[in-house]
């Protein structure tokens, strides 16, 4: 649990997290978002928590994103801000 | 099996939801007979346990076998063993109530229905039994999201105030959780005795604080207090009236047991007021509550949105009364909870009459609804008058006691806005009476079956006449309860 | 001048979940677009996720699963006593399974009902939907 | 309202960021919630329940009732989705485009629910719809049996490695979710039709509840598992350890079950006719 590969990824966690919530393209947030989750699931690996970062990585980054996926094909892509 | 009520009472709705909504897809008929035998065995339970906390003192009941700490525990005692025969017979009566309405809206999804509606009372129950921190803020979730799929299927409005409920709801759970969490790095324990245990040497640290602050605001969110009640008034008035006759009466209440429990047990009455000087300011909060909600009630042009910003005064009520700080205001605010879940589901009940029959809860289309539907007109006064507290019904007695308690403790403000709030009642309920009663019925305002408008269903009528008298033998009732059980439930920090 | 640093390098993690906090916080108040304010939900919870499971990490400390401890039957003592010290605390990690499905829970729900609004308003945008209800 | 929501934001974070001072460094063994419930738990689970992965052990075992009700969660996320966006549509002779695959002719007929496509002669067409690519199609049948047994092994496995009711019923609901994104839902449906995935659910989260009550009716308290050793040929640890597969399997039928009802019914939006 080196520390330096924590912030690594802490950085890029938290780089996926804002580019999610900025992005003007919901296809375009699902997928950060799915990048965002695996991510998550990464530090969670190098934490030690070996069950919940498999959890987050078929959970999180896995259903998750096909749900937001499948909701943007029923609704619209388009967001204003 | 006696020793085993604390889990009968929740296994039996919760075994019963999953029969309930396998029989949704094979034979929808039976689903109401196995909601209603379930809610009757948990209110035996519940009744049986609070009789057994009477006699013998604190129940616990170890789930899984294990200690406290390490697994988790149920406590029974005099609080929660009054509130879980409230919540068992607020829901059982109006599952009786409100079948003819849902069997109308929802005929081929009444299995999902029955589903959610156990799925929803089992979280109620979990939330008011367990001893455990981090098992309350699963059961909240059960309860929220149980309650965002009852509301959503309202009028055309309701998706988009569920989910305005649910960005509320959830930072809410969020903001409890993170509470839990703060408390837990620094103390190592879940199970809320055990917290109260490890907490006091670190009364001073700054973690401490924090979390009883982030649990405070959280709890609040949930339970609509003023500054932050923006999704309660439409959640609850675009949901199906099934719905909003269950959650009305039992949401709210239930967060102010947690926020009681969260209080004088985790934290204690000496940390709450003792070290914390927050009380006064909190009592503010309240003030503002009920003076802004009996305000807001006068502006609304109809019935259900009007009765929530009642609830939204009411709140301010038992937040008022539980930080008074002194013996008769938390007497008040625990009967208060009693008496609120039985006033507001006779008032959502006789709403929900009116909506089955006039198909509209608006002042407009109201008129004349005394000379049809009499029955249902004389049952809402009923609840108006213990709303506004007039003596021989049980509101009275609860606000007497809240007032008494704002006098003992020199919070004199929450007692003028106690007074005002109950005259803005009177007018409230008077000018609807004023339009059900003296105006005219007109036929236009129902299409052309304006002549066969009648009495609700006798399924519907019946529970709400039983609940209507039920709000005066409460009245009566109120010194026995006082002496027989809240006084029990009062912790010893509290003069 | 050393306990300043001495604290930044103890603590620096806990700011950053507080960052992800606030940042999911910001995006379900002031975003306009309702499934953004939905990831926003969901990245606040992940962030507090994050932060318990964070409480239980251990310099040092090895997965939260024996190994070379072969249980023979019930009465399986192990071959040497296990040290709670060399393993990562694993309580955390039980709340935490249980956060992440409460998490997708409450996004497919989310995501049902805004399925439901686009159905009724055509848009996903809570100005232009408030704007609809008034003209109605 | 961007600027209301920054002050709030920026006060909350104060405030959370302000009680930082007074928790223990990060990762330090020393730190209260690491050497008071945890050492139990990482001493005591090889004597009390022969199970190896301790986050089994305490998810299962000494805090199983808190998984419980997260099945329970994730069993009414399945319902209150269904409940919301399901639409039943009669019948009717709706019109539909058809697509004759031999010479790849597309009509327009009226009545086309009512045909039957198991001949694979005509193909329904969705305003969806993607021309079914080989390479894709062929691909994910061939490898969906494999994630099916992973997922199996995952379930099973909880014991020893990381994994279990959870992770296992997510892979197997994304299996069948993998056949509905590649072919089209209806090819999944007709492998797990709605009512399956509504069953599946309430009997996966049946067979947990139901566990825990059998328990409670052998003598012991609410999900003990060791009362279990009074019908199995078991002594009481490792029936707790079997009892914990019971209920992994519980809970991973659970929520494969949850996972394609949701799904199906988000992208299709309750209608059932075309998916994603």
């Amino acid at each position: 649990m080196t520390w330096e590969l924590d912030l690594i990824i802490l950085a890029f966690v938290v780089i996926a997290a804002l580019g999610a919530i900025t992005i003007r393209d919901l296809l375009g947030a699902a997928i950060l978002f799915g990048a965002y989750s695996f991510m998550m699931c990464l530090l969670w690996a190098i934490m030690g928590a070996v069950d919940v970062a498999f959890t987050e990585a078929s959970v999180g980054a896995g259903v998750s994103t096909v749900f937001f996926v499948a909701a943007v094909f029923r609704t619209t892509r388009r967001t204003k801000d | 099996m006696t020793q085993h009520y604390p889990a009968l009472l929740l296994v039996t709705p919760l075994l019963a939801a999953f029969v309930i909504s396998a029989a949704g897809w094979i034979k929808r008929k039976w689903c109401f007979p196995i909601a209603v035998v379930a809610l009757t065995v948990s209110a035996w339970c519940s009744v049986a346990l609070l009789l057994r906390v009477m006699k013998e003192g604190v129940i616990h009941y170890y789930l899984g076998g294990w200690a406290p700490p390490w697994g988790i525990a149920y406590y029974v005692d005099y609080l929660n063993g009054l509130v879980l025969p409230v919540i068992c017979i607020v829901a059982l009566v109006n599952l009786i109530a409100s079948k003819r309405s849902v069997e109308d809206q929802f005929d081929e999804k009444i299995g999902a229905f029955y589903t959610l509606y156990v799925l929803m009372f089992t979280g109620l129950l979990g939330i008011v039994i367990t001893g455990d921190a981090f098992n309350l803020y699963v059961l909240l979730e059960i309860a929220a999201l149980t309650g965002y799929g009852l509301i959503a299927m309202g009028e055309e409005r309701a998706p988009l105030a569920t989910l305005n409920y649910l960005y509320m709801g959830t930072i809410g759970a969020c903001f409890y959780l993170l509470g839990v969490g703060y408390l837990y790095i620094v103390t190592g324990s879940l199970n809320m005795v055990d917290i109260a245990r490890i907490l006091p040497p670190l009364y001073d640290s700054r973690a401490v604080l924090t979390a009883f602050v982030i649990c405070m605001v959280g709890v609040w969110i949930k339970m609509g207090l003023f500054p932050l009640h923006a999704w309660l008034p439409n959640a609850y008035t675009y949901a199906p009236s099934a719905s909003s006759s269950l959650i009305a009466p039992l949401m709210t209440k239930v967060m102010i047991y947690v926020m009681i429990r969260l209080m004088f047990t985790v934290f204690t009455p000496y940390y709450v007021f003792g070290i914390l000087d927050v009380s006064d300011s909190v009592v503010w909060i309240s003030v503002i509550a009920i003076v802004m909600g009996a305000v807001l009630a006068l502006q609304q042009n109809n019935l259900k949105k009007m009765l929530t910003y009642i609830i939204i005064a009411e709140v301010g009520y038992m937040v008022g009364g539980a930080w008074l700080g002194n013996r008769d205001g938390l007497t008040g605010a625990i009967l208060h909870i009693m008496n609120d879940a039985v006033m507001t589901l006779c008032v959502f009940l006789a709403v929900g009459n009116l909506v089955y029959k006039l198909k509209s809860y608006a002042f407009a289309d109201l008129s004349g609804a005394f000379g049809k539907m009499p029955f249902t007109m004389w049952a809402f006064v009923a609840g108006g008058l213990s709303i506004i507290g007039i003596p021989p019904s049980c509101g009275f007695f609860s606000k007497w006691y809240l007032i008494s308690g704002a006098i003992k403790s020199g919070h004199y403000e929450f007692m003028v806005a106690l007074l005002f709030s109950s005259l803005v009642n009177v007018i409230l309920f008077f000018r609807i009476i004023e339009i059900t009663y003296f105006e005219p019925f007109e036929d236009h305002a129902h299409g052309h079956h304006g002549k066969n408008i009648d009495e609700a269903p006798l399924s519907a009528l019946i529970p709400l006449l039983i609940v209507a008298a039920g709000l005066f033998v409460l009245g009566f009732f109120t010194s026995d309860f006082v002496r027989l059980i809240i006084q029990f439930a009062i912790p010893k920090g509290i003069v | 001048m050393p306990d300043i640093i001495q604290t930044i390098i103890g603590k620096y993690n806990y700011w950053i979940y507080i960052t992800l906090m606030m940042i999911g916080f910001y995006a379900i108040i002031a975003k306009n677009n309702l499934v953004k304010k939905i990831i926003g939900v969901n990245i606040f919870q992940t962030a507090i996720i994050l932060f318990y499971v964070s409480i239980g990490a251990k310099w040092g400390g090895t997965i939260p699963i024996l190994q070379n401890v072969h249980g023979e039957g019930g009465a399986g003592a192990a071959t040497h006593a296990i040290k709670a010290v060399d393993y990562i605390n694993p309580l955390p990690h039980v709340l935490m399974l249980t956060a992440i499905v409460v998490s997708v829970a409450t996004l497919g729900v989310a995501l049902s009902l805004a399925i439901l609004i686009y159905r009724r308003y055509k848009t996903l945008e809570e100005d232009e939907i408030l704007a609809r209800i008034r003209e109605k | 309202m961007k600027i209301i929501g920054l002050i709030i934001v920026g006060l909350t974070g104060l405030l959370l960021i302000y009680a930082t001072g007074d928790f223990p460094d990060w990762g330090d063994p020393a730190s209260p919630a690491n050497n008071y419930l945890s050492t139990r738990y990482i001493e005591k689970t090889m004597e009390d329940t022969s199970v190896p992965n301790i986050v089994t052990a305490v998810l299962a075992d000494y805090r199983g009732f808190d998984t419980m009700f997260e099945t329970t969660v994730i069993f009414s996320a399945g319902v209150v989705c269904f409940f919301l966006l399901r639409v039943f549509e009669k019948k009717t002779d709706e019109e539909g485009l058809l697509r004759h695959n031999a010479t790849g002719i597309t009509l327009r007929i009226k009545g086309v629910e009512k045909i039957s496509y198991s001949t694979g002669e005509f193909d329904r067409i969705d305003n969806l719809w993607t021309p079914q690519d080989l390479i894709i199609t062929t691909a994910c049948r061939l490898l969906i049996p494999f994630i099916q047994l992973f997922a199996l092994y995952v379930i099973a496995h909880g014991h020893y490695s990381p994994g279990g009711g959870f992770q296992g019923g997510v892979i197997l609901g994304s299996s069948i979710i993998l056949l509905a994104i590649s072919h089209d839902l209806r090819t999944s449906l007709t492998r797990i039709s709605e009512k399956g995935a509504g069953l599946l659910c309430a009997v996966g989260v049946f067979i947990y509840a139901g566990t825990g009550a059998l328990c409670l009716l052998l003598g012991g308290n609410f999900l003990d598992y060791g009362a279990l050793s009074k019908i199995l040929p078991l002594d009481p640890v490792s029936a707790r350890s079997f009892g914990i597969l019971i209920v992994e399997v519980g809970v991973g039928i659970a929520v494969m079950g949850s996972m394609i009802w949701i799904y199906s019914n988000v992208s299709s939006a309750g209608r059932y006719r075309e998916g994603l």
